[in-house]
Protein backbone atom coordinates (compact mmCIF):
# COMPACT_ATOMS: atom_id res chain seq x y z
CA UNK A 1 0.00 0.00 0.00
CA UNK A 2 2.59 2.35 0.70
CA UNK A 3 4.83 1.30 -1.95
CA UNK A 4 2.07 1.82 -4.50
CA UNK A 5 0.88 5.45 -2.78
CA UNK A 6 4.77 6.27 -3.44
CA UNK A 7 5.06 5.27 -6.92
CA UNK A 8 1.53 7.11 -7.55
CA UNK A 9 2.80 10.50 -6.04
CA UNK A 10 6.04 9.94 -8.15
CA UNK A 11 4.08 9.32 -11.61
CA UNK A 12 1.72 12.19 -10.37
CA UNK A 13 4.59 14.72 -9.88
CA UNK A 14 6.48 13.31 -13.03
CA UNK A 15 3.79 14.14 -15.33
CA UNK A 16 3.17 18.08 -13.39
CA UNK A 17 6.96 18.54 -13.77
CA UNK A 18 6.17 17.58 -17.78
CA UNK A 19 3.06 19.58 -17.71
CA UNK A 20 4.80 22.69 -16.83
CA UNK A 21 7.27 21.68 -19.47
CA UNK A 22 4.86 21.48 -21.75
CA UNK A 23 3.47 25.32 -20.93
CA UNK A 24 7.21 26.77 -21.86
CA UNK A 25 7.60 24.72 -25.16
CA UNK A 26 4.37 24.95 -26.89
CA UNK A 27 3.75 27.88 -29.79
CA UNK A 28 0.15 28.98 -28.77
CA UNK A 29 -2.21 29.53 -26.20
CA UNK A 30 -4.16 26.17 -27.23
CA UNK A 31 -1.53 24.04 -27.98
CA UNK A 32 -0.24 25.37 -24.06
CA UNK A 33 -4.14 24.38 -22.91
CA UNK A 34 -3.89 20.69 -23.96
CA UNK A 35 -0.66 20.16 -22.34
CA UNK A 36 -1.45 21.88 -19.10
CA UNK A 37 -5.08 20.40 -18.79
CA UNK A 38 -3.85 16.95 -19.54
CA UNK A 39 -0.85 16.39 -17.51
CA UNK A 40 -1.76 18.46 -14.34
CA UNK A 41 -5.53 16.37 -14.35
CA UNK A 42 -3.28 13.16 -14.66
CA UNK A 43 -0.63 14.64 -12.15
CA UNK A 44 -2.76 15.75 -9.13
CA UNK A 45 -5.21 13.17 -9.50
CA UNK A 46 -1.60 10.44 -9.55
CA UNK A 47 -0.90 12.71 -6.11
CA UNK A 48 -3.77 13.24 -4.58
CA UNK A 49 -4.81 9.63 -5.14
CA UNK A 50 -1.13 8.32 -3.89
CA UNK A 51 -1.29 10.31 -1.03
CA UNK A 52 -4.66 9.28 0.13
CA UNK A 53 -2.92 5.94 0.11
CA UNK A 54 -0.17 6.94 2.38
CA UNK A 55 -3.03 7.91 4.84
CA UNK A 56 -6.21 5.95 4.36
CA UNK A 57 -8.64 8.36 7.08
CA UNK A 58 -8.71 10.63 3.82
CA UNK A 59 -9.26 8.73 0.81
CA UNK A 60 -12.95 9.30 1.01
CA UNK A 61 -12.64 12.88 0.42
CA UNK A 62 -9.40 12.51 -2.18
CA UNK A 63 -11.88 10.77 -4.04
CA UNK A 64 -14.33 13.40 -3.62
CA UNK A 65 -11.72 16.00 -5.00
CA UNK A 66 -10.40 13.49 -7.80
CA UNK A 67 -14.15 13.18 -9.22
CA UNK A 68 -13.82 17.54 -9.15
CA UNK A 69 -10.88 17.76 -10.53
CA UNK A 70 -11.90 15.59 -13.48
CA UNK A 71 -15.15 17.42 -13.69
CA UNK A 72 -14.15 21.17 -13.47
CA UNK A 73 -10.28 21.10 -15.08
CA UNK A 74 -11.68 20.45 -18.95
CA UNK A 75 -14.38 23.21 -17.64
CA UNK A 76 -12.15 25.65 -17.05
CA UNK A 77 -9.95 24.88 -20.02
CA UNK A 78 -12.17 24.98 -22.54
CA UNK A 79 -13.70 28.22 -21.51
CA UNK A 80 -10.28 29.71 -21.43
CA UNK A 81 -9.82 28.50 -24.97
CA UNK A 82 -13.24 29.56 -26.25
CA UNK A 83 -12.49 33.22 -24.58
CA UNK A 84 -9.13 33.39 -26.28
CA UNK A 85 -10.45 32.20 -29.50
CA UNK A 86 -13.20 34.92 -29.26
CA UNK A 87 -10.88 37.56 -27.69
CA UNK A 88 -9.21 37.27 -31.03
CA UNK A 89 -5.88 35.14 -29.70
CA UNK A 90 -4.63 33.74 -33.35
CA UNK A 91 -3.72 30.43 -34.01
CA UNK A 92 0.63 29.45 -34.12
CA UNK A 93 1.57 30.28 -37.97
CA UNK A 94 2.24 26.58 -37.72
CA UNK A 95 -1.41 25.56 -37.52
CA UNK A 96 -2.95 23.81 -40.55
CA UNK A 97 -6.65 23.96 -40.62
CA UNK A 98 -9.18 26.27 -39.02
CA UNK A 99 -13.22 24.88 -39.33
CA UNK A 100 -14.54 27.67 -37.23
CA UNK A 101 -13.27 30.78 -38.61
CA UNK A 102 -14.76 29.48 -42.22
CA UNK A 103 -17.90 29.31 -40.37
CA UNK A 104 -17.67 32.69 -38.49
CA UNK A 105 -17.12 34.50 -41.96
CA UNK A 106 -19.79 32.65 -43.54
CA UNK A 107 -22.69 33.93 -41.48
CA UNK B 1 7.23 49.34 -14.22
CA UNK B 2 5.85 45.85 -14.94
CA UNK B 3 9.04 44.61 -14.86
CA UNK B 4 9.50 46.94 -11.31
CA UNK B 5 6.60 45.46 -9.68
CA UNK B 6 6.94 41.94 -10.65
CA UNK B 7 10.26 42.30 -8.80
CA UNK B 8 8.55 43.68 -5.46
CA UNK B 9 6.29 40.79 -5.68
CA UNK B 10 8.58 38.06 -5.83
CA UNK B 11 11.50 39.65 -3.02
CA UNK B 12 8.12 40.32 -0.65
CA UNK B 13 7.08 36.62 -1.27
CA UNK B 14 11.03 35.45 -0.74
CA UNK B 15 11.33 37.66 2.26
CA UNK B 16 7.91 36.30 3.87
CA UNK B 17 9.11 32.64 3.25
CA UNK B 18 12.47 33.53 4.66
CA UNK B 19 10.76 35.23 7.73
CA UNK B 20 8.50 32.08 8.28
CA UNK B 21 10.96 29.78 8.08
CA UNK B 22 12.92 32.07 10.51
CA UNK B 23 10.22 31.48 12.91
CA UNK B 24 10.06 27.61 12.40
CA UNK B 25 13.58 27.03 13.39
CA UNK B 26 13.91 29.12 16.06
CA UNK B 27 12.40 27.32 19.01
CA UNK B 28 12.82 30.43 21.58
CA UNK B 29 11.08 33.24 19.46
CA UNK B 30 8.34 31.16 19.08
CA UNK B 31 7.55 30.43 22.50
CA UNK B 32 7.80 34.55 22.67
CA UNK B 33 5.27 34.99 20.62
CA UNK B 34 2.91 31.98 20.76
CA UNK B 35 2.37 33.18 24.76
CA UNK B 36 -1.32 34.17 23.91
CA UNK B 37 -1.57 31.52 21.40
CA UNK B 38 -0.76 28.46 24.19
CA UNK B 39 -2.92 30.28 26.79
CA UNK B 40 -6.24 30.07 24.17
CA UNK B 41 -4.89 26.33 22.82
CA UNK B 42 -5.02 25.15 26.82
CA UNK B 43 -8.34 26.63 27.75
CA UNK B 44 -10.66 26.49 24.77
CA UNK B 45 -11.73 22.75 24.65
CA UNK B 46 -13.35 23.32 28.21
CA UNK B 47 -14.68 26.63 27.44
CA UNK B 48 -16.38 26.32 23.91
CA UNK B 49 -16.04 22.37 22.59
CA UNK B 50 -14.54 23.12 19.47
CA UNK B 51 -11.81 21.06 17.71
CA UNK B 52 -11.22 23.63 15.67
CA UNK B 53 -9.35 26.36 17.98
CA UNK B 54 -9.52 29.19 15.09
CA UNK B 55 -13.21 28.86 14.75
CA UNK B 56 -13.31 29.15 19.08
CA UNK B 57 -11.60 31.87 19.03
CA UNK B 58 -13.29 33.84 16.12
CA UNK B 59 -17.12 32.90 17.45
CA UNK B 60 -16.32 32.00 21.51
CA UNK B 61 -13.42 34.45 22.58
CA UNK B 62 -15.12 37.20 20.08
CA UNK B 63 -18.27 36.65 19.02
CA UNK B 64 -19.01 40.33 19.58
CA UNK B 65 -16.13 41.02 16.79
CA UNK B 66 -17.96 39.16 14.16
CA UNK B 67 -21.43 40.34 14.76
CA UNK B 68 -19.64 43.80 13.67
CA UNK B 69 -17.85 42.27 11.39
CA UNK B 70 -21.13 40.83 9.81
CA UNK B 71 -22.47 44.21 10.26
CA UNK B 72 -19.79 45.86 8.33
CA UNK B 73 -20.45 43.33 5.63
CA UNK B 74 -23.91 44.06 5.44
CA UNK B 75 -23.26 47.74 5.33
CA UNK B 76 -21.17 47.50 2.49
CA UNK B 77 -23.70 45.66 0.12
CA UNK B 78 -26.30 47.97 1.38
CA UNK B 79 -23.61 50.80 -0.28
CA UNK B 80 -22.66 48.82 -3.68
CA UNK B 81 -26.37 48.01 -3.87
CA UNK B 82 -27.67 51.76 -3.50
CA UNK B 83 -24.59 52.18 -6.14
CA UNK B 84 -25.83 49.96 -8.70
CA UNK B 85 -29.18 51.20 -8.72
CA UNK B 86 -27.98 54.28 -9.19
CA UNK B 87 -26.77 53.00 -12.35
CA UNK B 88 -29.55 52.07 -14.35
CA UNK B 89 -28.54 49.36 -16.19
CA UNK B 90 -26.34 47.68 -14.09
CA UNK B 91 -22.33 47.89 -13.76
CA UNK B 92 -21.03 45.04 -15.26
CA UNK B 93 -23.92 44.27 -17.67
CA UNK B 94 -22.58 44.69 -20.90
CA UNK B 95 -19.69 42.90 -20.25
CA UNK B 96 -21.52 39.67 -20.94
CA UNK B 97 -22.36 39.97 -24.27
CA UNK B 98 -23.18 36.30 -24.79
CA UNK B 99 -23.90 33.05 -22.64
CA UNK B 100 -20.00 32.30 -21.96
CA UNK B 101 -20.26 28.92 -24.04
CA UNK B 102 -22.08 25.46 -24.04
CA UNK B 103 -19.59 23.93 -22.08
CA UNK B 104 -19.59 26.49 -19.07
CA UNK B 105 -23.02 26.80 -19.06
CA UNK B 106 -23.94 22.94 -18.86
CA UNK B 107 -20.65 22.82 -16.74
CA UNK B 108 -21.37 25.10 -14.37
CA UNK B 109 -24.95 24.07 -13.98
CA UNK B 110 -23.55 20.50 -13.37
CA UNK B 111 -21.28 21.42 -11.21
CA UNK B 112 -23.40 24.19 -8.94
CA UNK B 113 -25.04 21.53 -6.47
CA UNK B 114 -22.18 19.65 -5.69
CA UNK B 115 -20.30 23.48 -4.86
CA UNK B 116 -23.15 24.52 -2.84
CA UNK B 117 -22.98 21.03 -0.92
CA UNK B 118 -19.05 21.76 -0.35
CA UNK B 119 -20.06 25.44 0.89
CA UNK B 120 -22.35 23.75 3.17
CA UNK B 121 -19.83 21.01 4.87
CA UNK B 122 -17.32 23.98 5.13
CA UNK B 123 -20.30 25.35 7.22
CA UNK B 124 -21.37 23.05 9.37
CA UNK B 125 -18.41 21.62 10.33
CA UNK B 126 -16.58 24.88 10.53
CA UNK B 127 -15.99 23.59 14.80
CA UNK B 128 -14.21 20.64 13.61
CA UNK B 129 -11.61 21.44 10.91
CA UNK B 130 -10.93 24.39 8.86
CA UNK B 131 -13.70 26.53 7.40
CA UNK B 132 -16.74 28.05 8.99
CA UNK B 133 -19.34 30.14 7.78
CA UNK B 134 -17.57 32.97 6.03
CA UNK B 135 -15.99 30.71 3.28
CA UNK B 136 -18.89 28.57 3.57
CA UNK B 137 -20.77 31.47 2.25
CA UNK B 138 -18.54 32.77 0.11
CA UNK B 139 -18.13 29.09 -1.86
CA UNK B 140 -22.03 28.78 -1.98
CA UNK B 141 -22.47 32.55 -3.28
CA UNK B 142 -19.26 32.38 -6.16
CA UNK B 143 -21.53 29.08 -7.28
CA UNK B 144 -24.28 31.26 -8.22
CA UNK B 145 -22.20 33.70 -9.19
CA UNK B 146 -20.76 31.21 -11.78
CA UNK B 147 -24.14 30.22 -13.11
CA UNK B 148 -25.20 34.18 -13.27
CA UNK B 149 -22.05 34.72 -15.78
CA UNK B 150 -23.78 32.22 -18.22
CA UNK B 151 -27.16 33.19 -17.94
CA UNK B 152 -28.93 37.32 -18.17
CA UNK B 153 -32.06 35.82 -17.57
CA UNK B 154 -31.20 33.58 -14.92
CA UNK B 155 -34.57 34.80 -12.02
CA UNK B 156 -33.11 34.98 -8.91
CA UNK B 157 -35.55 34.88 -5.80
CA UNK B 158 -34.57 38.65 -4.50
CA UNK B 159 -37.35 38.87 -2.05
CA UNK B 160 -36.75 35.43 -0.42
CA UNK B 161 -33.23 36.25 -0.29
CA UNK B 162 -33.65 39.29 1.30
CA UNK B 163 -35.74 37.40 3.87
CA UNK B 164 -33.51 35.27 4.76
CA UNK B 165 -30.95 37.87 5.10
CA UNK B 166 -32.64 39.65 7.78
CA UNK B 167 -33.99 36.72 9.37
CA UNK B 168 -30.21 35.50 9.91
CA UNK B 169 -29.43 39.15 11.25
CA UNK B 170 -31.81 38.85 13.40
CA UNK B 171 -31.11 35.48 15.04
CA UNK B 172 -27.37 36.12 15.04
CA UNK B 173 -28.82 39.06 17.96
CA UNK B 174 -31.70 36.81 19.36
CA UNK B 175 -29.08 34.65 20.58
CA UNK B 176 -26.70 37.18 21.95
CA UNK B 177 -29.82 38.53 24.13
CA UNK B 178 -30.69 34.61 24.94
CA UNK B 179 -27.24 34.34 26.74
CA UNK B 180 -27.37 37.92 28.07
CA UNK B 181 -30.62 36.61 29.82
CA UNK B 182 -29.58 33.37 30.60
CA UNK B 183 -27.85 32.13 34.05
CA UNK B 184 -24.73 33.07 32.51
CA UNK B 185 -25.81 36.83 31.95
CA UNK B 186 -23.56 37.56 29.28
CA UNK B 187 -23.76 39.09 25.55
CA UNK B 188 -23.07 35.69 23.08
CA UNK B 189 -22.64 33.55 26.26
CA UNK B 190 -22.18 30.43 24.88
CA UNK B 191 -25.29 28.52 27.10
CA UNK B 192 -25.76 25.52 24.33
CA UNK B 193 -24.43 21.71 26.04
CA UNK B 194 -21.22 21.62 24.80
CA UNK B 195 -21.94 18.06 23.77
CA UNK B 196 -19.16 15.64 22.52
CA UNK B 197 -15.93 16.56 21.70
CA UNK B 198 -15.39 16.28 17.52
CA UNK B 199 -18.73 15.37 16.99
CA UNK B 200 -20.93 17.77 14.49
CA UNK B 201 -23.05 18.43 17.45
CA UNK B 202 -20.87 19.66 19.78
CA UNK B 203 -19.60 23.13 20.59
CA UNK B 204 -22.78 24.43 21.43
CA UNK B 205 -23.70 27.42 20.14
CA UNK B 206 -20.81 27.80 17.00
CA UNK B 207 -22.29 25.65 14.25
CA UNK B 208 -25.84 27.51 14.86
CA UNK B 209 -24.09 30.97 14.70
CA UNK B 210 -21.77 29.78 12.06
CA UNK B 211 -24.87 28.84 10.30
CA UNK B 212 -26.27 32.05 10.72
CA UNK B 213 -23.07 33.41 8.92
CA UNK B 214 -23.50 31.66 5.84
CA UNK B 215 -26.58 32.28 5.05
CA UNK B 216 -25.71 36.30 5.51
CA UNK B 217 -22.61 36.41 4.20
CA UNK B 218 -24.09 34.33 0.82
CA UNK B 219 -27.04 36.50 0.60
CA UNK B 220 -25.23 39.37 1.15
CA UNK B 221 -23.24 38.62 -1.75
CA UNK B 222 -25.79 37.08 -4.19
CA UNK B 223 -27.42 40.31 -3.68
CA UNK B 224 -24.32 42.33 -4.45
CA UNK B 225 -23.83 40.28 -7.64
CA UNK B 226 -27.52 40.07 -9.15
CA UNK B 227 -27.11 43.78 -8.61
CA UNK B 228 -24.14 44.27 -10.38
CA UNK B 229 -24.77 42.51 -13.39
CA UNK B 230 -28.93 43.36 -13.33
CA UNK B 231 -28.65 39.34 -13.57
CA UNK B 232 -32.83 39.67 -12.88
CA UNK B 233 -33.67 42.94 -14.40
CA UNK B 234 -35.09 40.59 -17.55
CA UNK B 235 -37.68 38.66 -15.48
CA UNK B 236 -38.26 41.89 -13.57
CA UNK B 237 -39.33 43.37 -16.99
CA UNK B 238 -41.25 40.29 -17.53
CA UNK B 239 -43.47 40.69 -14.35
CA UNK B 240 -44.07 43.98 -15.22
CA UNK C 1 -41.01 11.75 -16.29
CA UNK C 2 -37.47 12.90 -17.41
CA UNK C 3 -37.74 15.62 -14.35
CA UNK C 4 -38.31 13.01 -11.61
CA UNK C 5 -35.61 11.24 -13.06
CA UNK C 6 -33.18 14.35 -12.98
CA UNK C 7 -34.50 15.04 -9.68
CA UNK C 8 -33.57 10.90 -8.25
CA UNK C 9 -29.99 11.21 -9.83
CA UNK C 10 -28.64 14.71 -8.69
CA UNK C 11 -29.81 13.62 -5.03
CA UNK C 12 -28.43 9.85 -5.15
CA UNK C 13 -25.11 11.70 -6.60
CA UNK C 14 -25.73 14.28 -4.18
CA UNK C 15 -25.77 11.66 -1.52
CA UNK C 16 -23.10 9.43 -2.03
CA UNK C 17 -20.94 12.98 -1.68
CA UNK C 18 -22.06 14.01 1.16
CA UNK C 19 -21.25 10.33 2.66
CA UNK C 20 -17.76 10.53 0.91
CA UNK C 21 -16.94 14.47 2.04
CA UNK C 22 -17.96 13.68 5.89
CA UNK C 23 -16.37 9.96 5.84
CA UNK C 24 -18.33 8.86 8.87
CA UNK C 25 -21.52 7.33 9.07
CA UNK C 26 -22.79 9.01 12.79
CA UNK C 27 -26.55 9.91 12.85
CA UNK C 28 -26.36 13.85 13.31
CA UNK C 29 -24.06 13.85 9.97
CA UNK C 30 -26.75 11.54 7.80
CA UNK C 31 -29.26 13.87 9.04
CA UNK C 32 -27.71 17.13 7.89
CA UNK C 33 -26.41 16.06 5.01
CA UNK C 34 -30.42 14.82 4.39
CA UNK C 35 -31.49 18.13 4.96
CA UNK C 36 -28.72 20.02 3.40
CA UNK C 37 -29.46 17.85 -0.05
CA UNK C 38 -33.16 18.41 -0.03
CA UNK C 39 -32.39 22.36 0.09
CA UNK C 40 -30.22 22.17 -2.35
CA UNK C 41 -32.17 19.89 -5.10
CA UNK C 42 -35.06 21.62 -4.00
CA UNK C 43 -33.22 25.33 -5.32
CA UNK C 44 -31.21 24.42 -8.04
CA UNK C 45 -33.77 23.25 -10.75
CA UNK C 46 -31.82 23.96 -13.87
CA UNK C 47 -29.25 21.44 -12.43
CA UNK C 48 -31.96 18.82 -12.05
CA UNK C 49 -33.19 19.57 -15.92
CA UNK C 50 -29.57 18.45 -16.86
CA UNK C 51 -29.43 15.42 -14.72
CA UNK C 52 -32.42 14.14 -16.28
CA UNK C 53 -30.42 13.13 -19.12
CA UNK C 54 -29.05 10.27 -17.11
CA UNK C 55 -30.60 6.61 -18.49
CA UNK C 56 -31.24 5.11 -15.05
CA UNK C 57 -31.75 1.50 -16.13
CA UNK C 58 -29.59 -1.60 -15.44
CA UNK C 59 -27.84 -1.47 -18.66
CA UNK C 60 -26.36 2.07 -17.81
CA UNK C 61 -25.29 1.07 -14.55
CA UNK C 62 -23.16 -1.56 -15.89
CA UNK C 63 -21.70 0.97 -18.77
CA UNK C 64 -21.07 3.21 -16.26
CA UNK C 65 -18.08 1.88 -14.50
CA UNK C 66 -16.92 0.68 -18.63
CA UNK C 67 -16.83 4.46 -19.44
CA UNK C 68 -14.80 5.27 -16.34
CA UNK C 69 -11.82 2.51 -17.57
CA UNK C 70 -12.22 4.01 -21.13
CA UNK C 71 -11.62 7.24 -19.97
CA UNK C 72 -9.04 6.67 -17.81
CA UNK C 73 -6.97 4.56 -20.69
CA UNK C 74 -7.24 7.67 -22.48
CA UNK C 75 -6.38 9.84 -20.35
CA UNK C 76 -2.82 7.92 -19.10
CA UNK C 77 -2.32 7.20 -23.24
CA UNK C 78 -3.24 11.04 -23.64
CA UNK C 79 -0.66 11.89 -21.09
CA UNK C 80 2.20 9.65 -22.60
CA UNK C 81 1.01 11.55 -25.61
CA UNK C 82 1.88 14.97 -24.39
CA UNK C 83 5.33 13.54 -23.00
CA UNK C 84 6.35 12.39 -25.93
CA UNK C 85 5.94 15.79 -27.69
CA UNK C 86 7.53 17.82 -25.21
CA UNK C 87 10.06 15.69 -25.06
CA UNK C 88 11.11 15.41 -28.27
CA UNK C 89 13.56 18.31 -29.83
CA UNK C 90 11.72 19.11 -32.94
CA UNK C 91 8.13 19.94 -31.03
CA UNK C 92 5.94 17.47 -33.57
CA UNK C 93 2.89 19.37 -33.84
CA UNK C 94 0.81 19.87 -36.54
CA UNK C 95 -2.12 21.67 -35.04
CA UNK C 96 -5.59 23.07 -35.96
CA UNK C 97 -9.44 23.48 -35.03
CA UNK C 98 -11.56 20.80 -36.72
CA UNK C 99 -15.81 20.63 -36.52
CA UNK C 100 -16.78 17.20 -35.70
CA UNK C 101 -20.50 15.73 -35.41
CA UNK C 102 -22.21 14.03 -32.26
CA UNK C 103 -25.39 12.38 -32.08
CA UNK C 104 -25.59 13.15 -28.55
CA UNK C 105 -29.11 14.50 -27.96
CA UNK C 106 -28.91 15.54 -24.06
CA UNK C 107 -27.09 18.56 -22.45
CA UNK C 108 -25.46 15.95 -19.97
CA UNK C 109 -23.95 14.06 -22.56
CA UNK C 110 -22.65 16.55 -24.68
CA UNK C 111 -21.11 17.96 -21.90
CA UNK C 112 -19.62 14.34 -20.65
CA UNK C 113 -18.61 14.29 -24.07
CA UNK C 114 -16.45 17.98 -24.58
CA UNK C 115 -14.97 17.40 -21.07
CA UNK C 116 -13.52 13.25 -22.29
CA UNK C 117 -12.46 14.90 -25.63
CA UNK C 118 -10.99 17.53 -23.66
CA UNK C 119 -8.67 15.13 -21.56
CA UNK C 120 -8.09 12.61 -24.33
CA UNK C 121 -4.92 12.62 -26.87
CA UNK C 122 -4.07 15.55 -28.67
CA UNK C 123 -7.55 17.27 -28.25
CA UNK C 124 -9.50 20.08 -26.80
CA UNK C 125 -13.12 21.06 -27.28
CA UNK C 126 -13.35 24.72 -27.42
CA UNK C 127 -17.46 25.26 -28.06
CA UNK C 128 -20.17 22.98 -28.85
CA UNK C 129 -23.16 24.55 -30.68
CA UNK C 130 -25.94 22.34 -31.14
CA UNK C 131 -24.69 18.62 -32.46
CA UNK C 132 -21.34 19.88 -33.47
CA UNK C 133 -18.03 20.35 -31.93
CA UNK C 134 -15.34 22.73 -32.26
CA UNK C 135 -12.03 20.86 -31.44
CA UNK C 136 -8.50 21.87 -31.48
CA UNK C 137 -6.56 19.19 -32.48
CA UNK C 138 -2.54 18.98 -32.14
CA UNK C 139 -1.99 16.27 -34.52
CA UNK C 140 -4.21 17.28 -37.88
CA UNK C 141 -4.75 14.12 -39.71
CA UNK C 142 -6.24 14.98 -43.02
CA UNK C 143 -9.06 17.19 -44.58
CA UNK C 144 -12.24 15.02 -44.30
CA UNK C 145 -14.55 15.95 -41.29
CA UNK C 146 -16.26 12.51 -41.11
CA UNK C 147 -12.77 10.99 -40.66
CA UNK C 148 -12.05 13.30 -38.27
CA UNK C 149 -15.38 12.56 -36.27
CA UNK C 150 -14.48 8.92 -36.29
CA UNK C 151 -11.07 9.15 -34.97
CA UNK C 152 -11.85 11.93 -32.21
CA UNK C 153 -15.62 11.32 -30.95
CA UNK C 154 -16.81 7.94 -32.31
CA UNK C 155 -15.13 5.91 -29.71
CA UNK C 156 -16.49 7.48 -26.65
CA UNK C 157 -19.74 8.26 -28.39
CA UNK C 158 -20.86 4.15 -28.35
CA UNK C 159 -20.24 3.91 -24.42
CA UNK C 160 -21.46 6.93 -23.76
CA UNK C 161 -24.88 6.61 -25.46
CA UNK C 162 -25.55 3.66 -23.28
CA UNK C 163 -25.45 6.15 -20.23
CA UNK C 164 -27.13 9.11 -21.03
CA UNK C 165 -29.49 10.26 -23.58
CA UNK D 1 9.64 11.28 4.05
CA UNK D 2 10.91 8.59 2.22
CA UNK D 3 13.39 9.61 -0.99
CA UNK D 4 11.01 8.98 -3.16
CA UNK D 5 8.67 11.84 -2.06
CA UNK D 6 11.35 14.15 -1.58
CA UNK D 7 11.89 13.64 -5.38
CA UNK D 8 8.25 14.29 -6.29
CA UNK D 9 8.24 17.18 -4.39
CA UNK D 10 11.60 18.76 -6.42
CA UNK D 11 9.56 17.83 -9.53
CA UNK D 12 6.01 19.03 -8.47
CA UNK D 13 8.22 22.39 -7.21
CA UNK D 14 9.82 22.57 -10.88
CA UNK D 15 6.47 22.43 -12.49
CA UNK D 16 5.41 25.54 -10.27
CA UNK D 17 8.43 27.20 -11.51
CA UNK D 18 7.65 26.40 -14.91
CA UNK D 19 4.26 27.46 -14.67
CA UNK D 20 5.21 31.01 -12.97
CA UNK D 21 7.78 31.62 -15.75
CA UNK D 22 4.65 31.11 -17.80
CA UNK D 23 2.54 33.30 -15.90
CA UNK D 24 5.02 36.26 -15.79
CA UNK D 25 6.22 35.64 -19.59
CA UNK D 26 2.83 35.75 -20.91
CA UNK D 27 2.32 36.91 -24.02
CA UNK D 28 -1.45 37.52 -23.73
CA UNK D 29 -3.45 37.58 -20.76
CA UNK D 30 -4.72 33.97 -21.83
CA UNK D 31 -1.62 32.18 -21.12
CA UNK D 32 -1.32 33.84 -18.01
CA UNK D 33 -4.46 32.81 -17.08
CA UNK D 34 -3.94 29.35 -17.74
CA UNK D 35 -0.97 29.51 -16.12
CA UNK D 36 -2.86 30.50 -13.12
CA UNK D 37 -5.37 27.53 -13.72
CA UNK D 38 -2.09 24.95 -13.82
CA UNK D 39 -1.00 26.62 -10.54
CA UNK D 40 -4.72 25.96 -8.90
CA UNK D 41 -4.06 22.33 -9.54
CA UNK D 42 -0.68 22.16 -9.06
CA UNK D 43 -1.16 23.92 -5.44
CA UNK D 44 -4.01 21.25 -4.56
CA UNK D 45 -1.89 18.38 -5.26
CA UNK D 46 0.82 19.93 -3.36
CA UNK D 47 -1.71 20.70 -0.59
CA UNK D 48 -3.11 16.73 -0.38
CA UNK D 49 0.56 15.62 -0.26
CA UNK D 50 1.67 18.00 2.17
CA UNK D 51 -1.21 16.92 4.43
CA UNK D 52 0.20 13.40 4.21
CA UNK D 53 3.83 14.56 4.88
CA UNK D 54 2.72 16.69 7.70
CA UNK D 55 1.68 14.20 9.98
CA UNK D 56 -1.55 12.53 8.10
CA UNK D 57 -3.92 14.43 9.39
CA UNK D 58 -6.70 15.00 7.08
CA UNK D 59 -7.30 18.79 7.59
CA UNK D 60 -5.23 19.81 5.03
CA UNK D 61 -7.17 18.28 2.26
CA UNK D 62 -10.43 20.33 3.52
CA UNK D 63 -8.60 23.33 2.54
CA UNK D 64 -7.41 21.40 -0.64
CA UNK D 65 -10.99 20.67 -1.42
CA UNK D 66 -12.41 24.39 -0.86
CA UNK D 67 -8.87 25.77 -3.00
CA UNK D 68 -9.33 24.21 -5.94
CA UNK D 69 -13.50 24.73 -6.08
CA UNK D 70 -12.63 28.51 -5.18
CA UNK D 71 -9.44 28.46 -7.96
CA UNK D 72 -11.69 26.69 -10.66
CA UNK D 73 -14.74 29.61 -10.56
CA UNK D 74 -12.04 32.16 -10.05
CA UNK D 75 -10.20 31.04 -13.68
CA UNK D 76 -13.39 30.81 -14.88
CA UNK D 77 -14.74 34.07 -13.83
CA UNK D 78 -11.60 35.72 -15.23
CA UNK D 79 -12.02 33.99 -18.74
CA UNK D 80 -15.72 35.18 -19.06
CA UNK D 81 -14.22 39.16 -18.25
CA UNK D 82 -11.61 39.17 -20.53
CA UNK D 83 -13.83 38.06 -23.59
CA UNK D 84 -15.08 41.18 -22.81
CA UNK D 85 -12.57 43.67 -23.88
CA UNK D 86 -10.19 42.11 -26.66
Amino acid sequence: MVILGNILIFIGSLFLALGGLGLIRMPDVYNRLQAGTKATTLGAMGVILGSAFLAPEMLTKAVLLIVFIAMANPVSSSTIGRSAYKGGVPLASRSVRDDWEKEEAAE
Amino acid sequence: MRKLIGILLIGGFAFYLVTVGMGLFSAESRSELDSVGSEILATSPDLSGAANTVTAVVVQYRGFDTLGEVTVLFVSALGVGMLAMAIKDGLLKNLFDDNGGFVLQAGSLALLPFIVLVGLYITLHGHLSPGGGFPGGVIIATAVFVVILTSKTLSIPRGLINVMETLAGLGFLAIGFVGLYSPAQSFLANILPKGEFGSLLSAGFIPVIYAIVAIKVASELINIISKLTAADSDSKEAAE
Amino acid sequence: MRKWKGTFALLFLLAVSWLLIVSSVAFVELIAGAVAIVVIVLLTHRSRDLFGGLRLSLKALLFTPIYLMVFLWQLIRSNLDIARRVLSPSLPINPGIVKVQTQLQSSLGKLILANSITLTPGTLTLDVEGSSLYVHWVDVKGTDADAATQSIVAGFERTLMEVVE
Amino acid sequence: MTPIIIVSLVLIGLSALLTVIRLLAGPTPFDRLMASDTLTVIATAFLVLFSVISGGTDLYIDVAIVYAVIGFIGVVTIARFLKGGK
